[in-house]
């Protein structure tokens, strides 16, 4: 998974591979450290206080 | 007792009748638990594996139970990105069992390496070739896709709702959802595809070996095709258990029958694939390695004979898709329930042929067919999920709204 | 991959075995515990949970009294190459346990890094991959006799035949010290070849003529290794696992049980299998 | 802010949550997944071999008769693996499955620690070695003063060697005669040469130079002689294509290998040795110049061989007569033909009708003392010690009548027989024999008619056992005085090769005296010494290294040196003209049982992997064993299917095996390469000594066939017998 892992050797699959992960692990944490901020700064705006228990 | 908790406008059965219920259910967890921690602590001596069955009840539970999961990854497509909208109304249960089988699947998963504690090794050691390394990391990675689905359903539970905090949370991740599950479905493409090239690589295995495209085999399309047609069967057999055990109508028939349909089309197309790369195997690849197509249906235990190859492409296969592509016999609910019945057991037994037939068949000209039975320890693993599963459902289903159309359909008076 | 490939020759370890002279006594079986430390438990009589790295097939001409013929077998690990090096069992191997090196042509295993998921056994034809169902357990004192050349393994991971890899590394350590680069044919000999009393066993490097390895089996390195002496075979040659060990037996029928034929396929000669495999 | 519940869960809550999220992105998780996967990795309980300084040791093998030439590599003070020797002439680097294993007998876990006394309970404590050589030198003192020295008596695998020369020493000198020694089939072909050729010599055959061998049913590659040596010339044969015919009812391993399978109907092996020498006579295919040169009485051969037409052999027999005749002749018209004969492993003696026939053969031939023959050879002649002086109670007891028998009256050529000693404590009354030391076998596991034999000993007042391992034998004995292992001690061993050369050996200790075990030479000496007078006056020697570093004299240094030395007296023995008017009268020997009552024919199979004699299949061996001849405790006997199917059994199916002396439960296995009508069972199996590795697995084929005396030797030549199977 790391590059410093004991007898590492690079190859074209490493890159294939790993980048596929990497790039689907970003979007993931970016995706949810955007819900996160977001809903954060929603609370601190006082958002979702006045809601009835049924916003749907 | 619990009632602050429940959804609001719905009927639930009373705590102790649920508690009851629970811990019927949990008994056989602790039961499953039991044979976990047994093949933890004492070793996979515990199982009925041995060294000619490296693979056997476990590894076909856990393809099945991904498969059958698919319905999660697949309606969230078609959902969020093809924009069927009414399935809306099914996205939350399909969200709560894909959660369900992939957790599920990464336990069962624990419990089948001969070293748990070093399990982690797949990641940090990884050999990128190996089918197994790219199904460990997509399981992985999508289950905590399937997790960030499930978290603002969580969060709509009435107590939970009131924090602002989670409030904001669940709205904003419904409006971002779109991302999660478009990378879910890349993911998925890609792990349903490997466990499928788990099998398809084997070039030892003139039984699962397959052609290659690129780097995978036929096997890698033909799993992630068939985990998105037949997982949407699943869902909607366990909405029609869970109504029939509510007694109440959970999802309207227009969605039921949407999705239906979509996986009618899609269990009809997968066959084709299937046939084809049938034909292909059995007239091209296993005549090049000097084996017969009834080579491989000639077992002397009796098990693996012509009757599964059958069973798994024309009653699992080719009926279903008749059914379900076909309008009037959708509509009649027993032909819709028998013909999702049927597909699901159409996939399991495709699951398992590709895990315990490849096992089973000689390849070596001296060898018998091999023999397998599972010790009652694989079995109770096998059914601790299933337990688990009843349980998170049930808990879910009572604790949050998962059916978005059960208020409509059942009005409570008064 | 190591030094050796880039600064000699690669050796192409392998073997071949004398069928004809296999009397099935099992020495090589037991040459093979002894040296490698394999364990052993109160019952053996389950074939499938049992270690024996060096296995001894009973083969049958199927054939009713009194026509009935049989063969012995040994089988150890084939140290497939596969194509270009890609064995069945060591693309399959997630976390890198089992390795090809191309410096010797041998599947390596190791013990300490496999985490028992078990894929490289159901990947293995020939049944060649042992796991440690149990924790081994010597009787009182028996530990006595165990080698430090080999660690013995521990319950849940995968083992298998190494060509007696720390022989070489033995004897590569010695011809270091001695100021050599490069192994007398009989320096590295595993213990099985070494132990056969019938001398059915021929060990060495496949790439060096000299070697009666290479002599005997002839291999055919522009075609996958295929032997190109008669009566020599290779067990399921046409899968294109490019095994290392070659077998000699002057009976037809023993011959075609090397490998799956369709009935109008004459031994011996058919074309290679795609050797396609992941990758 | 007010700490009410709610504030108070919130902020629990956020401590929790804060405390896992501080955690998780903390290295702890990490160190620990590293630390759980490093405990997997050095499990205290999988252990670590410790590594030092190599070494590498020869010495002899001395587990079976085969005497191959061994290397021990040694790691400090442990003893790691054993490989063959490579320049040792026995087996030149080959070794077989047994001799490989031998780590697991030093090491395991049946070794006898201590001399131990059996208890009135019937089990044992350990006693000191001074104790019980006290405590059975007074036994034979008593006897000994009870003027009864003749009812001590000794047993032993094997008659050759210093320990064996001490033993008989020792009841020369204490007063008895009763020495009896485990005899295989060259001990019979050694009596056969007696009396064709009044030679006494040593008996090796020379299958590697012949270009034709007929084997009657000798497992030449299945432990038949020296076992590596035997499967060495087998290559050798293969290598240069000579010509091997296996006369049997099953197909062994040496079938297989073999030229030429003929499947013979147990017990009809002498009438087809007798058909051969039929066609070869009346077609005058002899090598005339040999018989001319060097026997005599072909005619009384030819009168004898007479009646034995192809016809009659072949309905016999139930080999066609085609065969029959063209085995012959090819037999004949050879260049280097050899016939052999010793069933299986050869460790059991041949009627002496078939050895004469056989040796006839040979000698029509010409194959006697010859590359690629039979040869015989003076036996080593280095244990030249006077007898000793004996006392008066010594001279009469000595000059009393064996209890075996042997020596004289109708067996006068048979040196030990060892089932009429069974049979004669079975007799009626008191025991002949009030004191028995047992050395080198296992006579409750390995002679044949086990029950009689158990009930022999229980008979027995005193037995001593001076075995290693806690074997059947040992398990009944009053007294036991450990021995150490092969690996432990020295002991000299002659070896004659098949070249015709002769060779002493010296197995030598590679590794310290794990317990408090002793040399039975050793145990033999103190003894002697205890009953003091003319017994100990007879060993003058202080130790067993003493007394063969004395015997070897000259030899001795460069055999520690070398481990081995070709012996200079070891030259082809001369005899007189190979007599064929002695050879005896053909005689039937069928299988003991009546066919009506007992339709099937059952007999043993030997195999290298395991082993059947004194000592038990170390658990490597057991580890060897095919599915398809022991299946969890079940043995499985082999059936052909065409048997099995009128007998309405099927594979791995229970069933009853019944012989005229006992019933067993066993498994079916169904098996092409067995005649049908014939059962065969593995022996080495069905101990109930040794440990768990071994004990209680199968069946001992010993229980189920009783002794048949051969009328000319008096030996048990029981080989086969008559036996149903019925389903169970």
């Amino acid at each position: 998974m790391f590059p410093f892992s004991f007898e590492w050797a690079w190859d074209m699959a490493h890159y294939v591979f790993l980048g596929g992960m990497w790039y689907a692990i970003g979007i993931i944490s970016a995706g949810l450290s955007y819900c996160i901020g977001k809903a954060l700064l929603d609370t601190v705006a006082g958002k979702g206080h006045d809601h009835g228990g049924d916003h749907h | 007792m619990d009632s602050a908790l429940l959804p609001k406008g719905v009927k639930r059965c009373s705590f102790p009748q649920f508690s009851i219920g629970i811990l019927i259910v949990g008994a056989v967890l602790l039961w499953g638990v039991y044979a976990m921690l047994l093949c933890w602590f004492k070793g996979l001596n515990q199982t009925g594996m041995n060294d000619s069955y490296g693979f056997a009840l476990w590894i076909w539970a856990d393809l099945a139970v991904i498969a059958l999961g698919g319905g999660a990854f697949f309606t969230g497509l078609l959902k969020y990105i093809i924009g069927k909208d009414e399935l809306k109304n099914i996205i939350n249960f399909a969200v709560v069992i894909g959660f369900i089988c992939y957790s599920s699947a990464l336990l069962i998963l624990a419990i089948d390496v001969g070293q748990p504690l070093r399990s982690w090794f797949i990641f940090w050691h990884v050999n990128v070739h190996s089918m197994l390394a790219e199904v460990a990391f997509c399981l992985s990675i999508y289950f905590s896709v399937l997790a960030i689905e499930f978290v603002p359903l969580l969060l709509e539970n009435r107590k939970l709702d009131e924090v602002p905090f989670f409030h904001n949370l669940a709205h904003n991740m419904h409006e971002v959802m779109a991302v999660f599950a478009a990378t879910g479905a890349f993911l998925s493409c890609f792990h349903q595809g490997s466990l499928g090239g788990v099998a398809g690589v084997l070039f030892g295995r003139p039984f699962a070996f397959r052609e290659h495209l690129l780097v995978w085999p036929w096997t890698f399309f033909l799993f992630t095709w068939s985990a998105a047609a037949y997982g949407p069967c699943f869902t909607i057999l366990l909405t029609k258990i869970t109504e029939g055990i509510t007694r109440k109508k959970l999802v309207k028939d227009n969605v039921v029958d949407l999705l239906a349909k979509i996986s009618g089309w899609m269990i009809a197309s997968y066959m084709v694939a299937k046939l084809i790369d049938t034909w292909y195997w059995a007239t091209v690849t296993a005549p090049s390695r000097g084996l017969t197509f009834m080579q491989f249906y000639s077992d002397g235990n009796g098990l693996y004979t012509l009757w599964i190859i059958v069973a798994e492409l024309v009653v699992g296969g080719i009926l279903p898709a008749l059914i379900l592509t076909n309008k009037t016999l959708r509509a009649n609910k027993s032909m819709l329930l028998l013909a999702v019945i049927l597909a699901c057991i159409g996939v399991c037994i495709n699951r398992w042929v590709m895990v315990l037939q490849v096992m089973a068949h000689p390849v070596l000209p001296f060898e018998e067919w091999f023999a397998y039975m599972p010790s009652w320890q694989e079995v109770a693993t096998t059914i601790l999920p299933v337990a688990y599963g009843v349980i998170l459902a049930s808990l879910a289903y009572r604790y949050l709204p998962v059916f978005p159309q059960e208020r409509e359909l059942n009005p409570v008076n008064g | 991959m190591n030094k050796t490939h880039n600064t000699q020759k690669a050796k192409k370890y392998g073997m071949v075995i004398d069928l004809d002279k296999c009397t099935g006594c099992g020495a090589c079986m037991v040459a093979c515990m002894a040296e490698n430390n394999v364990p052993f438990k109160k019952d053996e009589t389950n074939k499938l949970d049992s270690i024996t790295w060096m296995h001894l097939y009973k083969l049958t001409n199927g054939k009713a009294f009194p026509e009935t013929e049989i063969c012995y077998l040994p089988r150890p690990c084939m140290h497939c190459e596969g194509a270009h090096g890609h064995p069945p069992c060591v693309s399959v191997c997630p976390a890198t346990a089992t390795d090809y090196d191309h410096g010797t042509g041998i599947v390596s295993q190791i013990y300490t890094r496999c985490f028992g998921c078990r894929y490289c056994m159901g990947a293995c034809p020939y049944h060649a991959r042992y796991f440690n169902w149990w924790d081994p357990v010597w009787p009182e004192g028996m530990k006595e006799y165990l080698s430090p050349n080999v660690s013995p393994r521990m319950r849940g991971v995968v083992e298998k035949c190494s060509f007696c890899f720390h022989r070489y590394q033995l004897a590569m350590d010695k011809a270091y010290h001695e100021g050599r680069k490069e192994l007398e044919e009989h320096e590295y000999q595993s213990s099985c070849t070494q132990a056969c009393p019938a001398g059915a066993i021929t060990f060495g490097d496949l790439n060096n003529p000299d070697h009666q390895v290479h002599k005997i089996a002839r291999p055919d390195n522009e075609h996958g290794g295929k032997p190109s002496a008669t009566n020599v075979f290779r067990l399921l040659e046409r899968l294109g696992t490019n095994p290392k060990v070659y077998y000699m037996s002057s009976r037809e029928w023993v011959r075609r049980l090397g490998d799956n034929y369709l009935p109008h396929e004459k031994t011996g000669e058919i074309a290679l299998g795609k050797q396609k495999g992941h990758h | 802010m007010k700490l009410d519940r709610r504030n108070f869960l919130t902020l629990g809550g956020s401590l929790v949550a804060g405390g896992v999220v501080g955690t998780t992105l903390s290295p702890l998780p990490w160190k620990l997944m590293d630390d759980s996967a490093i405990w997997t990795q050095n499990w205290p309980w999988t252990p670590v071999p410790p590594d030092g300084a190599a070494s590498f040791n020869h010495s002899i093998c001395t587990l079976c008769p085969g005497k191959c030439g061994i290397t021990v590599k040694k790691v400090e003070s442990r003893a790691i693996k054993i490989e063959g020797r490579k320049d040792f002439p026995v087996n030149q680097g080959g070794i077989c499955i047994l001799g490989l294993a031998g780590l697991q007998l030093l090491y395991g876990p049946t070794r006898i620690e201590t001399p131990l006394l059996k208890t009135a309970g019937g089990g044992f404590k350990k006693i000191s070695w001074d104790e019980a050589v006290s405590l059975l030198a007074k036994k034979l003192e008593e006897l000994r003063s009870s003027g009864k020295p003749e009812s001590v008596a000794a047993l032993t695998g094997s008659d050759t060697g210093v320990t064996a020369a001490l033993i008989k020493r020792f009841l020369f000198a204490y007063g008895s005669p009763n020495f009896i020694s485990e005899q295989t089939f060259k001990d019979t072909y050694k009596i056969a040469l007696k009396k064709m050729q009044a030679l006494q010599g040593e008996v090796v055959f020379d299958i590697e130079n012949a270009d034709y061998v007929l084997s009657l049913g000798s497992g030449i590659i299945e432990g038949w002689d020296s076992p590596v040596k035997m499967i060495k010339a087998n290559s050798a044969l293969k290598t240069k294509k000579a010509f091997l015919c296996q006369v049997e009812p099953r197909l062994s391993m040496t079938a297989a290998k073999a030229d030429k399978w003929l499947p013979v109907i147990p017990g009809t092996e002498t009438d087809l040795v007798w058909g051969i020498l039929h066609v070869i006579l009346n077609q005058a295919l002899y090598n005339k110049e040999f018989v001319a040169e060097n026997t005599t009485g072909i005619e009384r051969l030819s009168q004898l061989a007479q009646p034995y037409t192809l016809e009659k052999v072949s309905a016999a027999t139930g080999i066609k007569s085609s065969d029959i005749l063209s085995v012959a002749t090819q037999f004949a018209k050879a260049a280097k033909p050899i016939a052999v004969c010793g069933k299986g492993q050869g460790s059991t003696p041949e009627s002496m009708g078939h050895i004469m026939a056989v040796h006839a053969l040979n000698a029509l031939m010409g194959s006697v003392n010859r590359e690629g023959g039979v040869i015989a050879l003076n036996p080593a002649s280095y244990i030249s010690w006077t007898n000793p002086e004996q006392d008066e109670t010594g001279k009469n007891g000595f000059g009393k009548e064996r209890v075996d028998g042997a020596g004289k009256g109708n067996y006068p050529d048979t040196p030990f027989l060892a089932n009429r000693f069974i049979s004669a404590i079975n007799g009626q009354g008191k025991s002949p024999v009030e004191a028995l030391l047992v050395s080198g076998s296992n006579p409750l596991y390995s002679f044949t008619d086990t029950a009689a034999v158990k009930k022999a000993f229980e008979k027995i007042p005193f037995i001593v056992s001076f075995s290693s391992f806690m074997d059947e034998t040992a398990k009944v004995a009053t007294l036991i005085l450990p021995s150490h292992t092969n690996l432990e001690r020295f002991e000299d061993v002659s070896l004659c090769l098949g070249s015709g050369k002769s060779v002493i050996g010296l197995s030598t200790p590679v590794v310290e005296p794990k317990f408090d075990t002793r040399h039975t030479g050793d145990a033999v000496i103190l003894l002697a010494k205890k009953l003091g007078g003319s017994v100990a006056n007879a060993f003058s020697w202080e130790s067993f290294e003493a007394c063969l570093t004395e015997t070897l004299g000259d030899k001795w240094e460069s055999l520690k040196e070398s481990g081995f030395l070709e012996n200079p007296e070891s030259l082809i023995a001369a005899g007189t003209r190979i007599d064929f008017s002695v050879v005896a009268e053909p005689k039937s020997m069928a299988p003991e049982g009546d066919a009506a009552s007992y339709p099937l024919i059952l007999i043993p199979y030997d195999s290298l992997r395991l082993a059947h004699m004194a000592v038990g299949s170390p658990p490597f061996l057991l580890k060897t064993v095919e599915d398809t001849v022991l299946k969890k405790n079940d043995i499985l006997v082999e059936i052909n299917p065409q048997t099995a199917s009128k007998l309405n059994l099927s594979e791995k199916k229970y069933a009853m095996l019944k012989t005229p002396k006992g019933a067993v439960r066993v498994k079916i296995h169904l098996f092409e390469g067995i005649m049908p009508g014939v059962i065969a069972m593995a022996r080495g199996l069905g101990h109930t000594a040794y440990d768990d590795y071994l004990s209680g697995k199968g069946v001992n084929f010993n229980e189920l066939i009783g002794p048949m005396e051969d009328p000319i030797s008096g030996l048990d030549v029981s080989y086969g017998i008559r036996a149903t199977l019925t389903n169970a």
